[in-house]
């Protein structure tokens, strides 16, 4: 029987009799006799390792669609970037895989080290003065920020845009059951949100994505016009690496920033661990959700990290507190860390100019295609969306027999009809680009996709 | 006896260096990075997108090679200790090892490569796996069914509070308060918060427990449920657990609990067994999945059946006759994370999980309640239990006459303990023991390494008779001395542009 | 300038606690094992294996639990130097940073699960890369063939020693002597030896290079040839190598060129042009393979056209038409290693040098130049060079008058140097300096470490004017102080069953 | 252009001010420009590191002989052993494998400890009182064995078996030719060595193999015997493993032993790096070869441990030396120990004993089929050699198509005629089994076999 336990047997006997005791029942037996387990576990006995392995790589290689099988255009949120093996080989380095949350920091100068350098980070990329230590995730980011727009404002009135992604949007509906938001989601027209259909007084948050899930690049200032007529926060949802090329946060005026932080430097990993990335102004300091490492000196009078305005969070505040999150996604941030500092000042600049000139190489080419035209014919980064003249999860399906993940049905991501787009979903399909993909790549995209078409 | 084994005994965390930031390193016009040739032409971002969208200036990263990345990374795990350095006996948080086996299933790329937007057809490993996962945590928690997408514990609380209010609103019910009692974790009273509910807070009687009485007296039929979590924080059993599902049942309550104990529970008492409708679990406590210095950890949530019509959705499931798809239940909540939660903490639970099989676990709760035990009466003479008698999996002490007789406080023995090679117990936790120091030495650490534990917590109670003073500065041969928490709450600065000015 | 980098700044080296042996935190019983279910029966080994070839009594390892197992070696490693820690300018060593991308190159199954014996059919990868490999190495060196088997610098040595008698043997040529500089490396003198023939060592003049009239002296038709590294052990070219070339070739003589300093000449200067026949190369330094904490390596040996029939074999040859397979030259010498050599290495070494390209290997070899010059004039006052110009990818200082005004070592330098979070120069080699530090700083060492070592040594002289006692006993900081190296060898102590007596 | 350098165009120009140069082919000023490249290396472009790593993912593929494609039976001191993920990420600490030989006491010792954990655990499995740090493998260790013997006795015959692996028969006769050693190879008869066929007088070593390569155990007490008569030093090569099961060298009388290390945690890794281990007894201590560490005091008293008797290693004694090893195969050690660590008395034993339970069992089905004979009616460990009723490597290529890696062709291994098998060798087929094969594989094994012969 395998497990990790040191205990041999004598030593088990051994702590017994310390105890007084002489068996492990008796260990139980001040617990009702009524509510412990007469049987056992109704669960298959233990296995080695590389019994265990075996069953693992039954899976694995029932999941057809790897990345070595298959060059891939899904995006959505979660993309298939560079990710170096120095990267790898530093952010599983054991000290931080196998750390807890650095209550004590006189030991965690590590962690918090990285997690300052993380929070600077992601600071310069939103153009925010100040971010978090991480989040669940974009969604669960998106839901911190709404709150947070709630304690603000002291309405709870939300407007979402429609450019959101759908799961994120599903989300934050899901978690104002408790709260008792009231979520507006405002549709788009031609890819871009038609603000003017939606009555923005008394909102919290007005919240747009930049750029939408979709590609497309609104204009946040239309936005930030909003969140000023109004009174509610300017909650921006961006992809990170758009700060690349694309103006932040910062830049719009927003007073929220939240991402999802998978481009930094985190394996596709079939959705989890992703990076929920959070920052805001000064002003939200004190409401900003989650873990934040701040400097401080030590009793030498030497520089020291440590976590800060821990007041805020659940642990001291109790029932008055406006976020619950305790443990957060720290080695996805660690990650990131060193995913851009791998990266530096140029090479994040050139991943998402790579990105976007590819994109922009194959939207061009595949609208050429007879049957296939832009969903939205407004600018877009990374990611594009296209109608198709039949079911889009047909036309991919068709692609992955020919070793293309050729990107993702919105269907299979919004359901049938959704405000983001004009008619039903069914025939359109989402297609991102990363710097990864070849000229030959592309051009051999455009070829089959004609070829599935015709 | 052999020689001590579990201290971090070469001291890596000693030493007066501090490491500069990345940015510090940084200068201007190095780079590490590398990117495939592409061929793609090379046109100007102006070409293809409009002006006001531009940046004009790049943002500021650092610039290092790939050479000072990689001292930087090495050196600063250096200061930081870890279960692989050294016994980690932090209450509450269940730091015990964590299989190496279960990180190189994660790290295969037929998992880890897969895009969580791919339709099914293209995922059955992975759907599969999770249904695997899904019936053996029903199977450990005595649960109908189980949401997987909760990323933490408190994502987990918040989850089961929104399935509690489903039940209750789908039976028409309009139920305002959630009971909890006064040792209970932080995250629970928050997310009953966040859940649209009042805390109603019941007290501990003398042995530690709930009081029965009190938690009678708070029952109304304005009651949703309660939050338990058992063994409760001071790492006691809530032996009156029957009555206490029978009174809350009685007014229409449901039960909820905190899985974040489940470890000296596995494989011998089920949480639905005692009367629980909705249970999160801590993987990356009880099934072992590395903390990640702070995650990531995954928080699912098993029901009961009457609750399995709200589980949110998209879950994997079994079809007829072979092969899996995803589906979402009649009423369900929705969706709880923006994919099918943390997958790779996931799979390493499965792996832990398969590996220790039914009995395997069972020894896991055996062997963590018996070293808890073990430490506390060991350390009887030193610092007693706050309860003294038979704990699970964790024991709360206190150091309440070290401060009374020495000045010497919790804190002090805590930040005393790291000088030792250890790392500190959870310290005033829970809220109601004076001085607390909680430990939880779990299963994984052995006889040799507690009692290497119990004399450095000696030398540490000696030291307070003759150098009070000297705790207080506690820790010394540490990456940085004792740090100023204070002073980083008051000029908060949180990012080196904040430093730097 | 900004802040230091180079430093094991966390100090990762300093503490007081020793780290038990793995058979003190042995428990008889304990285990981490786990094997495979194979459903094979049973049977006792008496049943097919004859008693007496059965051992009675098990070999007694250490019984550990995984968990310890994991423990130690990571305490361990926290009390072990390393270029990922900080900067290592051993002298001679090259021990330059080591690109991740090659271990994860040399960590892909498609290569390192290829067992060495399959026929060529089932490896054609591995031979196409070992062909690859074998052509670059060839046009680094300007050679025309080489042998990838020598797993070190001295196996390839031996084995070039190896081919010069064969080439001689072959015309006939009985030949003995073979000559080597004063400065050389002491596995050059000890590979002639082991090759068969005698060691006529040529000194030095004035500037540190072969006496060029003592060479010619020293020549005549019983020379078998001459081993040189160049830059040699001092850093310094030698100038007349041409000239050198021309009298070993005029006796029929061989030159041999120890590669060992190949950094220094990487796409600037190939052993070829200067006359070598025979160059072997230190992977593990030239091209940036990790050194394992001394080894594994890789040596292979480039030799010129004439030398090529007498290569050890099988050589992974290109077929005509496509294909690769195995072959042994005409006169093969026979094997040196008992497969194909160290392939994983050869491997990330073949990673290297793609990356680079030519180009890039040039810019190698340049700022390996550059960063050494720069430190030697950097540290001009503090410590001499012992030849005083311009130098190729190492300096040889010297603390002379360190020793004669303060009593203070070479050696105190180095310890010193440890102390202050630099790994030492080589201490003491070449010979034939006085108080020899040999620095070899390596090109991927950034301006801001090389002034941050730098510093550090002023600080170090600074302190043999005030506390050379200090300098003495240093180092204090580090897991242990200075080692008392003689002990060790009077009372050899080399296994815990020999200290346990 | 991709490289590794930290240097920025100005800090070169700096640096170059510094040394009052103006370009970097200043630097190389001194040397003759007769031997300077005038065009640069004629090597194609640097490429980026996925570049690369497309390069190496094609020879990857090219390698159909990996085991996630066939199961192995290849042995010939290289096994297909079981070597969990916790022994792998421990000897990848980056610490271990990017530290150089342990010249520095005071920081090293990670590494330092680490081989005298090693060395003892060699000792122990040897049963001879003093290992060293490593050799480079297990045929360049038989040439340190044999230059050992010339020294202890001062005499050049050395008899070597010819049941020792044909490469390592090999490698000793190259090195032979520097050192004029005489190098007899005595002739195996149903699979032993017919010691009586040769003479032993004035011999310096009597070389045998434990198992011998085809995987027969020879009665050592004949070459003990041998020994003592002759005066020559009985050097034993052994699979490490044997001692899990069978006696040590130590038991049987030997001076010394070698043997490859490979076995004790380290990949197939298409032959290298492997580990060549070395033992001897106390009397030839001071001409062990290689590196050794000792155990001694640090100037506190503390134990602290160290590389010693440095006096036998060329570092000092330059000419006069009989070895000329330096950078040996640490990293190999570290693991092994690890590895060796993690088996712990019983597993060693276990993996030992289900190796030669599943040989036995797969060799007793094996001769039952037509045709199929053993090549020595002898005991065996845990490979064996069988003679087919026809060409080996045909037969192996047909298994290969079945997904069997079915062993070697002895063929292969020493030529189509040799002194360790009576008759040609092409029809002899060598086949190792470890404790990773399971039940079904062997049965298909047969199965198969049946079927290709039939
Ligand atoms: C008792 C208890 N409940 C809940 C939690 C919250 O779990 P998590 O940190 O995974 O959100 C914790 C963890 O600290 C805990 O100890
Ligand atoms: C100049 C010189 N020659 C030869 C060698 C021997 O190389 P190896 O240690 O790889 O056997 C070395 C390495 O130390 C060296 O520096």
């Amino acid at each position: 029987m395998a497990d990790y336990l040191p205990h041999t047997l004598e030593e088990t006997q051994q702590m017994l009799s310390f105890l007084g005791m002489d068996s492990l029942d008796q260990l139980f037996a001040h617990v009702p006799a009524s509510v412990r387990l007469a049987q056992g576990l109704d669960l298959a006995p233990g296995m080695s390792e590389p019994d265990v392995a075996a069953v693992f790589a039954a899976y694995s290689a029932a999941n057809t669609g790897q990345l070595s099988q298959l060059t891939c255009y899904a995006g959505a949120g979660a993309y298939d970037h560079e990710v170096p093996a120095v990267v790898k080989m530093l952010a599983s380095r054991s000290e931080f895989v196998t750390a807890y949350t650095p209550y004590q920091p006189e030991v965690a100068q590590g962690i918090l080290q990285a997690i300052f350098e993380f929070q600077t980070m992601i600071s310069r990329l939103s153009g925010l003065p100040v971010a978090n230590a991480s989040l669940y995730d974009g969604a669960t980011a998106l839901v911190e920020a709404v709150n947070m727009a709630a304690g603000a404002t002291q309405r709870h009135k939300m407007l979402i845009s429609a450019g959101v992604h759908p799961h994120w949007r599903a989300v934050v509906k899901t978690f104002a059951r408790g709260t008792g938001h009231e979520i507006i989601e405002v549709p788009l027209k031609d890819g871009v949100t038609d603000w003017a259909s939606a009555d923005p007084s008394d909102a919290a948050a007005i919240v747009a994505a930049y750029p939408n899930y979709l590609g497309v690049l609104e204009d946040m200032s239309a936005v930030k016009a909003l969140s000023i007529s109004s009174g509610g926060l300017f909650v921006m949802c961006a992809d990170p690496l758009a700060a690349g090329v694309l103006k932040t946060a910062g830049d719009w005026g927003a007073d929220v920033f939240v991402g999802e932080g998978q481009p930094l430097g985190t394996a596709l990993s079939f959705g989890g661990p992703y990076l929920g990335l959070f920052a805001c102004t000064h002003e939200q300091i004190r409401r900003l959700p989650g873990r934040i490492v701040g400097e401080t000196l030590d009793s030498n009078e030497r520089r020291a990290f440590v976590t800060t305005l821990r007041a805020r969070e659940q642990d001291i505040r109790r029932e008055k507190a406006t976020s619950n999150v305790c443990t957060n996604q720290t080695l996805m941030a660690v990650t990131a860390a060193i995913q851009l500092g791998w990266l530096g000042t140029q090479g994040f600049a050139e991943v998402a100019t790579r990105s976007a000139r590819a994109a922009h190489y194959l939207q061009n080419e595949l609208v050429q295609i007879p049957g296939v035209s832009p969903v939205s014919t407004q600018p877009f980064f990374r990611e594009f969306a296209l109608r198709l003249p039949r079911s889009a999860s047909g036309v991919l399906e068709d692609l992955v027999g020919e070793g293309i993940l050729g990107g993702l049905s919105v269907e299979s991501l919004a359901g049938v009809s959704d405000p983001s787009i004009d008619g039903d979903t069914v025939d359109v399909v989402l297609i991102a680009v990363t710097e990864k993909r070849t000229r030959a790549e592309l051009d051999r995209y455009v070829e089959i996709l004609r070829k599935v078409l015709s | 006896m052999s020689l001590p084994g579990g201290r971090a005994a070469s001291a890596p965390l000693l030493g007066h260096e501090i490491e500069p930031t990345i940015f510090e390193l940084s200068v201007a016009g190095r780079s590490a990075y590398q990117l495939r040739t592409t061929e793609i032409p090379e046109t100007a971002l102006s070409d293809f997108l409009p002006r006001e969208h531009l940046k004009t200036k790049s943002v500021a990263l650092a610039e290092v090679s790939e050479r000072d990345l990689v001292g930087h990374f090495t050196r600063l795990s250096h200061r930081q200790f870890s279960v692989d350095l050294g016994a980690y006996p932090l209450g509450s948080c269940t730091m015990k090892y964590n299989p190496k086996f279960c990180d190189a299933v994660a790290a295969d790329p037929g998992l880890n490569s897969v895009h969580p937007g791919v339709p099914a057809s293209l995922s059955q490993g992975w759907l599969e796996l999770l249904v695997s996962l899904e019936d053996k945590l029903c199977a450990i928690t005595g649960m109908a069914a189980a949401t997987l997408q909760p990323a933490a514990g408190a994502a987990g609380e918040l989850t089961g509070l929104l399935l509690m209010r489903a039940y209750h609103e789908a039976n028409g019910d309009q139920r305002t308060r959630v009971l909890i009692p006064d040792s209970a974790h932080g995250t629970n009273p928050a997310s009953v918060t966040l859940g649209g509910y009042e805390v109603t807070t019941i007290p501990s009687n003398d042995r530690g427990l709930v009081d029965l009485d009190a938690l009678k007296a708070a029952l109304g039929p304005d009651v949703a449920g309660i939050m338990l979590t058992n063994p409760n924080t001071l790492g006691l059993f809530e032996e009156e657990i029957v009555e206490i599902a029978e009174a809350v049942h009685e007014v229409g309550g449901l039960l909820y609990y905190d899985g974040a104990n489940l470890n000296a529970i596995l494989g011998v008492i089920r949480p639905g067994d005692m009367g629980f409708d909705i249970v999160h679990m801590n993987l990356h406590k009880t099934f072992a999945t590395p903390h990640g210095g702070g995650g990531p950890g995954a928080g699912p949530v098993a029901v009961s059946s009457r609750l399995v019509e709200f589980l949110p959705g998209p879950r994997a499931a079994r079809r007829e006759g072979g092969g899996y798809f995803w589906s979402t239940p009649d009423h369900s909540i929705g969706r709880v994370h923006g994919w099918h939660g943390n997958a790779m903490v996931l799979a390493r639970a499965l792996a832990y999980i398969d590996v220790h099989g039914g009995e395997g676990l069972t020894r896991v709760a055996q062997h963590a309640v018996l070293n808890a035990n073990w430490l506390r009466e060991r350390l009887r003479a030193t610092l007693p239990a706050a309860y003294d008698r038979v704990c699970m999996h964790e024991c709360v002490l206190t150091a309440t006459w070290l401060k009374n007789e020495y000045g010497v406080r919790g804190l002090d023995v805590a930040k005393g303990l790291l000088e030792e090679g250890f790392h500190s117990p959870t310290v005033y936790f829970p809220l109601i023991v004076d001085e607390a120091l909680m430990f939880e030495p779990t299963e994984t650490e052995s006889l040799q390494t507690l009692e290497s534990l119990a004399s450095s917590i000696e030398r540490i109670a000696e030291r307070a008779k003759t150098d009070p003073e000297g705790l207080h500065h506690a820790p010394q041969s540490t990456p940085v001395s004792r740090v100023d928490e204070a002073r980083a709450a008051r000029h908060l600065i949180a990012t080196e542009d904040a430093a730097a000015r």
